[in-house]
């Protein structure tokens, strides 16, 4: 479904992502993972059109790399960025009606708001209570809320359990795993490697901007020395 | 080395070119602000069309009038450097930025070659205290213009009056308007109040407050500014209900002004200005400005108009003097009993060296057009050397 | 040279601002012997402009903070120069209200020029307390007020300064060689400040601000040294150009002057001395060629159409390319002498 | 006396009106893309030289006139975006106020040059001044009208943000600008809606300032403007409200010092104004209603 090939990202003349390749299926959740700089956002910021890059991303059997960022959402791309970005004093309703921009028709977008607040029982009790008001971890529901109003067809979750306390986090990942169960398509950045590793079907270890390791959760186990020192992850 | 720094220097001074030196002409400076802060006071208008009437018709004693005209967008510099640029081209006089901030440095570097400063329209008295001996105004200064509003003013009947002065116009709206006042208690009248306004002024409320609020009721409101500023305070005041007499300077002999009574004619009933030169229609300058449209060379207003009196000075001067020497034209000015010219029947130079010695028109208006309602030399005029 | 971090950036610096000086000097001297009289006096006033601009510089250029007051500190050099350097017999003609006795003492040109340096030094760094504390558009409208303010003064206290009317009888002191060996001066004073540790703070604080003050860069302290240098390099412009013209006003010290002197800035690059130098001399013999052409010429037998404003337009234009185009200006970071020496990649 | 009290508080008022109405104008555009946009000036004058021109081709329906003038301001400020602020979108605020004074130099010649630099009257707006009698004193319908149309392009202007979809973009990318483009927005739909709208409320002014005036020249909005970016900061740039504020705040101010003033210093209320500007600015840097480091969007 998403295909990026001979990927490299550039911030002035300073290359952060050299050439990587990886591939995501339909219906699958892919974990891309790595230390703090490694070129995870460069990369995730590369797939919208935020950054400067060169290589090309191909959504849907269709070449992306050259068109609008905003062009791109509306092909069904969604994220829920790192740090949450919630418009702080847009009140929660108004947060995710700008989540539904993309929708054609009101009255169904409508619907999945309400649809979202019995999911999210918390949102819909703050519904005109400004968004910078929520805690952290209601901050992060409302993202993935928000980035889910536009129906896509992939959705990027940056960092979605940075900065959160370890009981919300938990509540992240099993609101990861509904969706995973609903089948939407799902690029998973994080640095929280041990759980992120249980949730997806295949990863990408990604370091100094280079892929240095990718396989399902047992070949990157595998992998245990590699790992404890790029992610902590233990074997 | 001189032809040859000539040679180069064309793309970069690109204005060598321009003005080929003809020997039998007479040539004309005109450093003025054709953009800028004082663009409307440029005479140039008037002074083109009148250099082509007489050069039509053959010019003086077979000399033809050649104006050099560049912009100076109203900056003093930039109006001294064009000032010696003509100067070394031969000109005759200079007419230039008609503020004294300019006129002075200019008429010191034109001393040394002789040249006048001949303005068409400056009316600032500090020029004529003696600062400078090379400058000659067409006009009446503005102790002229405001005795001239204030005897009329007394001749209808107003006693008490309101003065409106600001410092953004220089002397001219500044003491223009005490002067006034001067001449109303000399008839006597009674200064009511003094109060201040900036340039531009596009809301008079707070002023009009301060004028209700006065004990008694002025008779008349004396001020020396510009257009489209004046206008906003004539129909202000008509709608606050001050029902008084709004006198000015030439700074209100401006066409836009008559379209203030567009929807109301007797709007401007009580409005009257001391000017430089009668504007009314039939007026010498309704006919000159209809000629020169004939020409295909436009002339708005009066400053643009008063251009052409100057020309006319200097041809009876070259006429005079068979030359065009400066200092000869200067004295042949200075000299004559009367000279005649385009917007009045004459003017003279020779009791006042620096300024004209002409009438001084009052215009006001019936039904929303311009009528004259005095023109004579005022009796009265207040102390201003 | 402790004041600067290296003896190469002295170098730097140094060579820099000789071969500025040799190109600024040549073009004077060329129109000394050469040029009519009327380009002495236009290339005067481009010098006075050049002073202008490098003043700008000096805090802008280091700073990144748009400075909209220069004209004013001019204007202030100008007035305090010429109301102790007038004769007293002229004084007495032209402001007979002065107050605090100043129509009744004269002072000769270099006590005189002496004072108003310090009087507008001081001005500048009274109010540098305050700049230097805002920033961005904060500062700007600061600056806004300061000219306003000070217009405002000149044009109100007419018994000091006369306003629009004329402040004459200034003696003559300068002539154009006089200015030429004044603008090397600056040149060199500009490239040195740039050069020195503090420049090369200041600079790198503008780029950030926060790893800058990390770093211990007192950013406040180090702005308000700029700002006071550069209204001492304004009020310098300023005794010039009251120094050569003789008669000054308030009007020369508002918008329009504050405007062409940022295009000439902006067009060269406000980073760097050459681009300054640059600038001045490209706007002012461009605006010359442009105000030839307002008044509809004929050249080759073409008659041109009047076109006022022109000159407005072309000014107007330059700072909305150079912004979109070029944000740096023609030279950006560029100094002359990197033509001639291979240097370190600046700051 | 007490007539004079309430007649001067209703021209503080008005004057006050004014330059909220400008300022809004120029705090919408801000609180966006952070863009001091100093040639708003101009796009008030357009819509007075568009008058100025259906007046000689003889337009006489005042709504054909007045719905002219603001098609003419809306049209020249998206425009003004579309050639010459997208380019320095993303630059800093520095080379955004620059290119504004650059495009506001290029329009006044352009007035100059294609019209006049002199005064050109404009009557066709004069109906809507006529004298109004309250009690015992006497105001301006104009002061009224001015009045009336800020309080409601103000309450239209809250209700278009907080209501509609597009509004609420607004509002939203006014705290973050490239989150909005990422909701699959058009970032550039929302700007050109900002530049549309401070056209809008130039047109408004335009109009008002042409009744007043009665004639339209090249620097006729330099100045109005200029006090009002000065609003828009005291109040906190970028705030709505700060801008209304500081627009009335302002009014008051320069009223009050033509009053208070001795007549001898009359002439100096600028000084006087913006001294008090510098001392709230260096009171509060981000101005009155702007919270550290917090920008916008604060209806």
């Amino acid at each position: 479904m998403l295909i990026v090939n001979d990927l490299s990202v550039f911030y002035g003349k300073i290359k952060v992502v050299h050439n990587i390749n990886f591939t995501i299926e339909e219906g699958s959740c892919v974990a891309l993972l790595g230390p703090n700089g490694a070129g995870k956002t460069s990369t995730i910021s590369s797939i919208l059109g935020t950054v400067n890059s060169t290589g090309t991303v191909n959504f849907c059997n269709q070449d992306i790399s050259k068109i609008q960022t905003e062009d791109r959402i509306k092909l069904g791309i969604s994220i829920a960025p790192e740090g949450r970005r919630v418009f702080s004093n847009l009140s929660v309703f108004e947060n995710l009606y700008l989540g539904s921009a993309i929708r054609k028709d009101r009255a169904i977008a409508d619907n999945e708001i309400e649809n979202w607040f019995n999911i999210f029982p918390i949102l819909k009790e703050r519904k005109d209570q400004s968004a910078g008001t929520l805690s952290g971890g209601e901050q992060q529901m409302l993202t993935i809320a928000r980035a889910l109003m536009g129906n896509p067809k992939i959705l990027l979750l940056d960092e979605p359990s940075l900065g959160l306390a370890p009981m919300i986090t938990k509540q992240v990942f099993e609101l990861i795993e509904t969706l995973k169960t609903k089948g939407i398509t799902i690029l998973l950045v994080e640095q929280n490697a041990t759980e992120a590793l249980k949730l997806a079907d295949y990863s990408y270890i990604l370091n100094s901007g280079n892929i240095v390791a990718h396989g399902n959760r047992s070949e990157i186990l595998k992998k245990g020395d590699l790992m404890s020192s790029l992610t902590g992850v233990e074997n | 080395m001189k032809p040859f720094f000539k040679k180069i220097s064309i793309p970069i001074f690109a204005s060598f070119l321009a003005f080929p030196v003809y020997a039998d002409t007479i040539k004309v400076g005109f450093p003025v602000p054709l953009t800028g802060e004082y663009a409307p006071y440029a005479e140039i208008q008037g002074a083109k069309c009148m250099a082509e009437i007489i050069n039509n018709k053959g010019g003086v004693n077979g000399k033809k009038f050649e104006l050099l005209v560049q912009d100076t967008g109203t900056d003093t510099q930039t109006a001294i450097s064009l000032t010696e640029k003509f100067l070394d081209q031969g000109v005759v006089a200079i007419g230039t930025i008609p503020f004294s901030d300019t006129m002075i440095p200019v008429a010191q570097i034109a001393a040394g070659y002789g040249v006048t400063i001949l303005q068409a329209q400056s009316t600032q008295v500090e020029m004529h205290t003696g600062i400078v001996d090379n400058f000659i105004s067409n006009v009446s200064p503005d102790p002229f213009t405001a005795a001239a509003a204030a005897e009329y003013a007394l001749s209808e009947g107003v006693k008490n009056v309101v003065l409106l002065t600001s410092d953004d116009g220089g002397s001219w709206s500044a003491k223009t308007p005490l002067w006034f006042g001067e001449v109303i208690e000399n008839g006597g009248g009674k200064v009511l109040s003094k109060m201040n306004f900036s340039i531009p002024t596009s809301d008079w409320s707070p002023q009009i407050a301060e004028m209700k609020k006065l004990s008694s009721s002025p008779d008349a409101v004396y001020i020396s500014s510009i257009m489209p500023d004046v206008g906003v305070l004539v129909r202000q005041m008509k709608a606050a209900g001050i029902d008084a007499w709004v006198f000015g300077s030439d700074g209100l002999d401006d066409p836009s002004l008559d379209s203030v009574a567009d929807s109301d004619k007797s709007i401007l009933d009580k409005v009257a200005f001391g000017t430089l030169a009668p504007s009314q229609p039939g007026s010498a300058m309704q006919e000159f400005q209809a000629e020169c449209k004939a020409l295909g060379m436009p002339v708005d207003g009066m400053f643009p108009a008063l251009g052409a009196d100057v020309i006319m000075a200097l041809a009876y001067a070259v006429e005079k003097t068979g030359g065009t020497d400066p200092v000869a034209i200067r004295e042949a000015l200075r000299s004559a009993d009367s000279i005649p010219v385009r917007t009045v029947e004459s003017v003279s130079f020779k009791n006042n060296k620096s300024h004209a010695e002409r009438t001084v028109p009052v215009i006001g208006f019936k039904n929303g057009v311009r009528v004259l309602l005095s023109n004579a030399i005022p009796r009265f005029v207040p102390n201003w050397k | 040279m402790n004041i600067f971090q290296s003896s190469k950036s002295f170098k730097q610096a140094f060579w820099g601002a000789t071969l500025l000086s040799v190109v600024i000097a040549s073009i004077g001297v060329f129109v000394i012997f050469f040029g009519e009289r009327y380009h002495l006096r236009l290339v005067y006033a481009a010098y006075v402009n050049l002073l202008v601009v490098l003043g700008l510089q000096v805090f802008m250029g280091n700073t990144n903070i748009t400075n909209l007051s220069h004209s004013a500190f001019m204007g202030l050099g100008a007035y305090i120069a010429a109301i102790c350097v007038t004769p007293i017999q002229i004084k007495k003609l032209s402001l007979p209200d002065a107050p605090w006795g100043l129509n009744a003492f004269e002072l000769d040109a270099l006590s005189s020029a002496l004072i108003s340096l310090t009087l507008t030094g001081f001005l500048a760094f009274l109010t540098g307390l305050v700049i230097v504390r805002l920033s961005g558009i904060g500062a700007t409208i600061v600056t806004i007020a300061i000219l306003v303010i000070v217009h405002s003064i000149f044009m109100h206290r007419t018994d000091i300064f006369k306003g629009k009317q004329a402040f004459f009888g200034i003696p003559q002191v300068f002539d154009l060689s006089s200015i030429i060996m004044i603008s090397i001066f600056v040149i060199f004073v500009a490239r040195f400040f740039r050069e020195s540790k503090w420049g090369i703070q200041l600079r790198a604080s503008s780029d950030d601000e926060k790893s800058a003050d990390a770093m211990g860069v007192n950013i406040f302290k180090l702005r308000l040294v700029a700002w006071t240098l550069g209204g001492l390099i304004l009020a310098l412009s300023g005794i010039c150009y009251a120094y050569y013209l003789g008669t000054i006003s308030a009007r020369p010290f508002y918008f329009s002057h504050v405007f062409l002197t940022l295009a000439m800035l902006i067009l060269g690059g406000m980073r760097s001395i050459t681009g300054a130098v640059i600038g001045t001399i490209l706007i002012t013999f461009g605006l010359e060629g442009v105000r030839f052409m307002e008044t509809g010429p004929t050249i080759l037998g073409l008659k041109f159409p009047e076109m006022l404003g022109l000159s407005g337009i072309a000014l107007g234009a330059v700072i909305v390319i150079i912004m979109v185009v070029r944000n740096g200006g023609l030279v950006g970071n560029f100094e002359i002498e990197q033509l001639f020496i291979k240097t370190r990649k600046n700051i | 006396m007490i007539d004079y009290v309430v007649q001067q508080s209703l021209n503080a008022l008005s004057f006050g009106a004014e330059y909220a109405l400008i300022a809004l104008g120029l705090a919408i555009v801000f609180s966006i893309m952070g863009l001091v946009n100093f040639a708003h000036g101009e796009v008030i004058a357009i819509g007075g030289y568009c008058m100025m021109v259906m007046a000689a081709i003889a337009f006489r329906n005042p709504i054909v006139i007045i719905i002219g003038a603001i098609f003419a301001s809306v049209i020249m400020a998206v425009f003004l975006e579309r050639i010459a602020f997208r380019p320095v979108r993303y630059a800093d605020a520095t080379t955004g106020l620059l290119t504004a004074f650059g495009v506001s130099l290029i329009l006044q010649n352009l007035f100059l040059l294609l019209v006049s630099p002199r005064p050109i009257a404009v009557t066709s707006m004069y109906f809507l001044d006529w004298p109004i009698k309250l009690g015992s004193i006497r105001i301006s319908s104009l002061q009224i009208f001015e009045t009336v149309a800020t309080l409601l392009a103000i309450l239209f202007l809250v209700l278009f943000l907080k209501r509609s979809f597009l509004g609420i973009a607004m509002r939203a990318a006014s705290l973050d600008f490239e989150m909005v483009r990422l909701m699959g927005i058009r970032a550039n739909r929302v700007i050109a809606t900002a530049f549309a709208i401070s056209g809008l409320l130039a047109g408004i002014a335009a109009i008002f300032i042409i009744a007043r005036r009665g004639a339209v020249d090249p620097t006729l909005g330099f100045n109005p403007v200029l006090k009002a970016f000065v609003a828009c900061v005291v109040g906190g740039f970028g705030s709505l409200t700060g801008a209304v504020l500081g627009g009335f705040l302002l009014g008051a101010l320069e009223v009050g010092m033509l009053v208070i003033l001795p007549q001898s210093y009359g002439g100096m209320k600028d000084a006087f104004v913006f001294a008090v500007i510098a001392i709230i600015l260096v009171w509060r840097p981000e101005g009155i209603l702007s919270p550290q480091k917090e920008k916008g969007d604060k209806i």
